[in-house]
């Protein structure tokens, strides 16, 4: 048995990494340090595995897989490549060739997450940094449509309210206020709680913006929150040394959108003429962030982008994924490290079902179910290594502790063999 | 019947349930479920483990209702993401990318001898084939 | 005045991009040459002629020329891009980008168009008889160019952010608008006549919006200043009586808020802050 | 391979080879005495040709460029160019993508760019980009100055042991030299605050900026690192901060020994006379001054090109003063126990009083300062103008009237207050081979660089322009478009631009240094280090540092420390 430690969890995007895990027989059998989830996609990795490559619901070799999708994405007038957040950004950079040279759009999962955070940093900007600053300093933690205990559940104690830091030590010299519409259990663990009403986001952030402006709201209640207490909240976020804002999707997702991130980040920035205060993401897949990063670095843009015309030309609302597949437009897509049936809504799986889909991913998922050619992949950050970036962009690199099933490649390498295929076959 | 908004979002279990494979008992128990206040499950005359129908404009499916400790959120109503909770969201992103999956307008009433799908069952109603 | 008419040999699958069909690319030009013009079937390039059936002669200049668009084209996008006079009818509905960065003439559209129509708009007219998608008038993402001046009029409903970052010229929406009409706009007249889903003016540092109908709610940072008996767009005057604001003071703006007072009256306690 | 560029006026100021029309020989990637007769022949005749370009400070790759390109779409709209058979689809204005970094430079014929600042716990970022960045060699420098670790060692005198940490860093992270940026004051803007002078505290380290910079000087020295600490002053970007500058450069003359000790970079951003914005005036005269003076001192220019930039850079809370000027969108990224970055986009205009100052103030530095050897071509890019202007930039220096076309056209009173309209020098082609790749090259002492002499690296740019019959001074126009799209790029032995067009694509190498320390320093010093980690950081040390797998083309340099 050998145990490695410092290890990389890859699911969320905390990418906590000093996990330490026990392997025994090519296979993990313990873990430690992690949260449930990580102990869970650790140790519970081969359930539901494919080990062979299909095309129809037939097993067939790799190369005659490949040849599929090669042949696919070649004849397609217009191929949506999307997924990526759960992959490698080693991985994500190749598919990102492979977009260009068929000119297909290339989409990843920030579309559906927080693609609207970088919309109202476009329009805005943002004042973020990393965790490391807000362990180290932050006084006054808010999360807001967020839900850490759930979603990220080590992100507390690692690196945000319960966390140690060089300037502040612990949870009780940090205040902590929760802005949710339900009492979450991240908001019983608050200092304040602040019971919004559900799609009123945007007016409680222009009023706090207004009132830390010394402005006077004129409303008697703002988003179901009475004006004073408006005011008194706008005094403590003045007050603080450090201030921090972590947000979901709570924001990203309900009306307004972008538009909601544009009035947070307008209102940290206003909170910079008197304190110091920050903002980040509480981003999702674990490499959420990569994906959009190495396609910014890649293509300029950090998601959404169309190489129909062999450059890229970017419009999320057009070139996203969900708005492509709602309005029919794409005749084949790749899914690469993603599960879009099980989360988008039923006008666009309806369209994906009509058209050649070609997945790569280690599980069997909804998304493998109606696809054409599926092929089985190692799992990132166990079987395969990589780089991937945390959050707040923090770039890490995955270990693989493991060996893959025989015959089982990374994503990295299926799409090495397509690109390369493709390359002979489109000139 | 009573009218909620939905929202959805991220849930534990269904971190967990989502390792363990989206064909799991785990995973359809645990994302199969709409998290209710306790007075608005009160109002339905339903209690916590029995299925209801949670209908929108675009969709509508049958899960379990589970009381929410995440109360109180009276009117609100939680479902986990996944396909149970995908089935009944808007499709048009109001050209951002992004679909509403949080704040929908929806309505619940019991259904305690309706079945919930499994995910083949659902996808196979949603694109009305055999996938 | 020549005339031009399109007509698409199939049903469009993939999107179309067809910024070559404006009068400034047909004018003077017989239908072979109009045939080569290049289009974009999605990853391919191809000729107008490829997807269109075409007839009839276009006029000398752009100011004479028309082109009649007719079957379904709303995968068609971009069309009248950059055009400086002349004509478009489309006897249907139409794909994003319609009219964007147009300088002048005129677009007319039987149907619906989808999103950003009038795109950075400079000049010129254009008119929806049916509903609009998304921000109208506005620029791309990141941009802050959006309409400069011209026209867009939309019979029916239009989507969100309505006039975003606009600078100048006139939308009027005959139908509803959706949330954040007139977001950063500088310049320039907003006009919704029928009900507004919320968030007028957010971040505007000037100009001019109003809304007939109703709007649940004008947000914190703005201020109510009186009640207007009208409102004046493009000269007509437009009866009320309103409530007016400025704002959006979170961005030191001096933009004007009308609402109609009428179709209001939760907005009534406003007028508590008139003594 | 062999090549043989036949012909050429040759300009190679390290080998003292002014315009000398001469053959250059290569073989396998390098300059060789001679080549046989199955060598490729260029027929350079009546052609200009010159080592590479070797950029010492351009933002090219990282967590900032790329913040830069997710803040800035409207930037990339309309400069893209689609994809060919050879290179990939180039897109973005002033924060191009990474493939467009690596060809616009080989047009220029540039073949050697540093990236010029790099936070350490985002290195593993930068080097992703590199690695992406096609044809050229890179480097990056480490940011260090604001770095916890740095500073309690640093004031608690323990300098062997910061010596020590620092020389690892340049290991675990593969980078090249000490970054200084706003030294004490980007810790403090963690707490939204900044240093006003040199001898400001630091709290809660008890230390402050001049002990900063003097201490990295004496490591750098310690540590004999190739090229000098690369500094980015205090109260960059405030009117009178020229008095900061140069107090700068003399805190560290007392540590010289003959040789430059020290480099101020982008020296227009800090070369502020008056006191306020409306009495700004230019504090070139002074700065060029000491530099002429002082022989432990380089600079680079950081020229103002009118038109569009991206202003970004690790110096946080000045960012915050310019999104406040401005009202632009401003992108603030602290990095733990390390720095912060900012990004403001801006437009240079030439009717802006303030702007126009800061033209005349980049072109004034280079005018006056007599050695050429000790002040380089650079536009910071992309924070005073995309690298793309260099041939423009190089037109102004050539040519009083390219000059004075400007002058006539820039806002009254920032003319009538510059000396910039009294000054003759006109710049030669040997001394801008000497500004543009010899002195560079030199000063990051990358010995096979910048110079055409046997065992150089084959890196050579051949303009399509003959130096011996044009007039640089009234046919500057002609250079720019010459210099704009290099006839020939050569790198590594091999033609990668021919008439301006890209006709192969690679990925150079990247370089950096690795200091030999004493492994029971080292020991000594790791352990102090990993617990301090722990409580700083929230990665773990180990996952920290970048293995050379990792570089797609990686070049250690052996470094012998004075340790």
């Amino acid at each position: 048995m050998k145990t490695v430690r410092n290890v990389v969890c890859p699911f969320c995007g905390s990418l906590c990494d000093d996990i330490e895990v026990d392997i025994e027989d090519n296979r993990v059998v313990k873990v430690r340090k992690g949260c449930a989830i990580s102990a869970t996609k650790f140790t519970k990795y081969n359930e539901e595995r494919i080990y062979k490559p299909r095309i129809d619901g037939r097993e067939v070799s790799l190369e005659e897989a490949i040849n599929e999708a090669v042949e696919i994405l070649a004849n397609a007038k217009y191929p949506a490549l999307y997924g990526w957040s759960c992959t490698s950004t080693e991985a994500i950079n190749i598919g990102i060739e492979i977009a260009e040279l068929v000119g297909g759009v290339m989409d990843n999962t920030a579309s559906v997450c927080h693609g609207p955070t970088i919309l109202g940093e476009q329009d805005a900007g943002i004042s973020t940094c990393t965790l490391g600053q807000v362990k180290n300093r932050a006084e006054l933690i808010i999360y807001w449509g967020c839900n850490p205990a759930h979603a990220h559940p080590r992100h507390m104690a690692r690196y945000s309210a319960a966390s140690r830091g060089r300037f502040v030590k612990g949870r009780k010299e940090r205040t902590v206020i929760v802005v949710d519409v339900r009492k979450t259990h991240t908001a019983k663990t608050a200092d304040i709680f602040i019971q919004i009403k559900p799609n009123s986001d945007f007016e409680l952030l222009t009023a706090l913006r207004w009132a830390v402006k010394n402005g006077e709201l004129e409303q008697e209640e703002i988003a179901g929150i009475p004006a004073e207490k408006i005011e008194e909240l706008a005094d403590m976020l003045i007050s603080c040394r450090f201030g921090a804002l972590f947000f979901g999707l709570g924001l990203t997702m309900s009306a307004g959108k972008a538009r909601n991130i544009e009035a947070a980040v307008n209102l940290v920035r206003e909170l910079n003429n008197y304190t110091k205060f920050v903002m980040v993401p509480m981003r999702g897949h674990f490499n959420v962030t990569g994906a959009n990063e190495v396609m910014a670095w890649a293509t300029g843009f950090p998601f959404a982008v169309d190489f129909s015309r062999g450059y890229p030309f970017y419009n999320p609302g057009d070139t996203t994924f969900v708005d492509v597949l709602t309005r029919g437009d794409c005749d084949a897509a790749l899914i690469v490290a993603s599960d879009p049936v099980s989360g988008f809504p039923a006008e666009a799986i309806r369209n994906l079902a009509k058209i050649p889909v070609i997945t790569l991913d280690p599980h069997e998922t909804l998304t493998t179910m109606i696809s054409k050619v599926v092929i089985p992949t190692a799992v990132v950050g166990i079987e395969a290594e990589g780089s991937a970036y945390r959050m707040d962009a923090v770039p890490l690199r995955l270990k693989k502790l493991v060996e893959p099933p025989p015959g089982i490649l990374s994503d990295e390498e299926v799409l090495k063999m397509i690109l390369k295929k493709l390359k002979e076959r489109v000139k | 019947m009573i009218k909620v908004i939905l929202i959805t979002g991220r849930s534990l279990n269904q971190g967990v349930s989502k390792e363990l494979g989206k064909f799991s008992k785990e995973y359809m128990e645990k994302v199969a479920v709409c998290e209710l206040d306790p007075e608005d499950l009160k109002l339905l005359g339903v209690s916590s483990g029995q299925n209801v129908k949670v209908k929108t404009k675009y969709g509508e499916v049958v899960v379990k209702a589970t009381e929410s400790t995440q109360a109180p959120h009276k009117g609100i109503a939680f479902i986990p993401y996944g396909p149970w909770a995908s089935i009944l969201m808007p499709s048009a992103t109001e050209s951002t990318g992004m679909p509403s999956l949080k704040g929908i307008e929806a309505t619940i009433e019991p259904a305690k001898d309706e079945e919930i799908l499994d995910p083949e069952k659902l996808i196979k109603m949603v694109v009305g084939r055999e996938p | 005045m020549g005339e031009i008419t399109l007509k698409p040999k199939v049903t469009f699958k993939v999107p179309i991009i067809a910024e070559t069909i404006t009068p400034d690319n047909f004018a003077g030009k017989p239908i072979e040459e109009i045939e080569k013009l290049e289009m974009w079937e999605g990853n391919r390039k191809t000729t107008l002629g490829d997807l269109f059936e075409a007839a009839g002669s276009s006029g000398e200049a752009p100011a004479d020329t028309k082109i009649i668009i007719e079957g379904d084209v709303r995968k068609v996008r971009r069309i009248g891009y950059k055009m400086t006079d002349g004509q478009i009818l489309i006897k249907g509905s139409v794909g994003m980008y319609l009219g964007e960065k147009m300088e002048g003439g005129k677009i007319i559209v039987e149907g619906d168009a989808d999103s950003w129509v009038g795109a950075g708009m400079k000049g010129g007219q254009i008119e929806i008889k049916g509903n609009a998608g998304d921000y109208v008038g506005a620029p791309y993402r990141g941009d802050t160019k959006g309409m400069k001046k011209g026209t867009i009029i939309i019979h029916g409903n239009a989507g969100n952010e309505v006039g975003c970052w606009m600078r100048g010229g006139t939308i009027i929406v005959k139908g509803n608008a959706g949330l954040f009409p007139g977001i950063h706009m500088k310049k320039g007249t907003i006009l919704v006549e029928g009900d507004c889903a919320g968030r007028c003016g957010a971040m505007m540092k000037g100009g001019k919006i109003a809304i007939l109908g109703y709007v649940p709610s004008v947000l914190p940072s703005f201020t109510f200043e009186e009640i207007k008996k009208s409102f004046k767009v493009k000269g007509e005057k437009i009866k009320g009586p309103f409530y007016l604001f400025t704002g959006d003071l979170n961005e030191n703006g001096a933009g004007k808020l009308y609402v109609s007072t009428e179709k209001n009256k939760h907005l009534q306690f406003y007028e508590k802050y008139l003594e | 391979m062999e090549l043989l560029i036949k012909n050429g006026y040759v300009y190679d100021p390290i080998n003292e080879i002014n315009g000398e029309k001469m053959d250059i020989a290569v073989k396998d990637g390098k300059i060789v005495e001679s080549v046989s007769s199955d060598a490729k022949v260029i027929d350079a005749t009546n052609m200009l040709v010159m080592p590479g370009g070797v950029d010492i400070h351009s933002h090219i790759a990282g967590s900032k460029v790329n913040s830069g390109r997710i803040l800035r779409p409207e930037d990339h709209y309309k400069d893209v160019k689609p994809r060919t058979a050879i290179t990939r689809a180039e897109v973005g204005h002033t924060v191009p993508s990474t493939y467009t970094i690596g060809y616009r430079y080989a047009r220029l014929g540039y073949t050697t760019v540093i990236e010029a600042a790099s936070p350490p716990l985002k290195t593993r970022h930068t080097h992703e980009e590199l690695n992406d960045i096609p044809l050229i060699d890179k480097s990056c420098y480490l940011v260090l100055d604001n770095n916890w670790i740095v500073l309690d060692y640093l004031s608690q005198g323990e300098i062997d042991k910061c010596a020590a940490f620092i020389g690892w860093i340049f290991k675990a992270l593969k980078g090249y030299a000490i970054k200084i940026v706003n030294p004490g004051g980007v810790e403090l803007w963690g707490w939204g605050k900044n240093v006003e002078s040199l001898d400001d505290q630091v709290p809660p380290f008890d230390i402050t900026p001049r002990e900063i910079i003097r201490g990295l000087c004496k490591i750098n020295k310690m540590l004999n690192l190739p090229h000098t600490i690369h500094l980015h002053t205090n109260n960059l970007g405030k009117p009178g901060n020229y008095r900061t500058t140069i107090e700068t450069m003399d805190t560290v003359s007392d540590l010289a020994d003959g040789k430059p000790n020290i480099h101020i970079t982008h020296v227009q951003f800090c070369g502020y006379g008056g006191d306020s914005w409306i009495t700004l005036r230019s504090g070139a005269p002074e700065i060029a001054k000491y530099v002429n003076n002082h022989n432990h001192v380089t600079i680079d220019l950081g020229q103002v090109v009118f038109g569009d930039a991206t202003t970004m850079t690790g110096d946080g809370p000045f960012q915050f003063i310019l999104q406040n000027l401005t009202g632009n969108k401003w992108k603030n990224a602290d990095v733990e126990a390390e720095g912060s970055a900012g990004i403001v986009p801006y437009k240079y205009k030439r009717k802006n009083f303030v702007n126009a100052v800061q033209w005349t103030i980049g072109l004034e530095l280079a005018l006056l300062i007599k050695d050429p050897w000790r002040v380089f071509l650079t536009t910071d890019h992309p924070n005073a103008g995309t690298f793309m202007k260099y041939p423009r930039v190089i037109t102004w220096l050539m040519s009083k009237v390219a000059r004075e076309k400007v002058l006539n056209k820039i806002n009254k009173r920032a003319k009538k207050r510059s000396t910039l309209p009294s000054i003759d020098r006109e710049y030669t082609f040997y001394e801008i081979a000497i500004i543009t790749r010899a002195a560079t090259a030199k000063a990051l002492n990358l010995a096979n660089k910048g110079h055409l002499g046997v065992g150089a690296d084959a890196d050579i740019a051949i303009y399509n322009i003959n130096p011996m019959e044009i007039d640089p001074s009234k046919e500057y126009k002609k250079v720019r478009r010459a210099l704009k799209r290099a006839a020939y790029t050569i790198k590594g032995g091999e033609i990668i631009v021919k008439d301006g067009e890209i006709v192969k694509s690679f990925i150079g190498e990247t370089f950096w240094v690795k200091p030999a320390i004493p492994e029971d320093l080292e020991k000594d010093m790791l352990r102090e280090v990993s617990e301090k980690f722990k409580e700083y950081y929230t990665v773990s040390l180990e996952n920290y540092i970048i293995g050379e797998n990792e570089l797609a083309s990686s070049k250690p340099i052996a470094v012998k420390t004075n340790l």
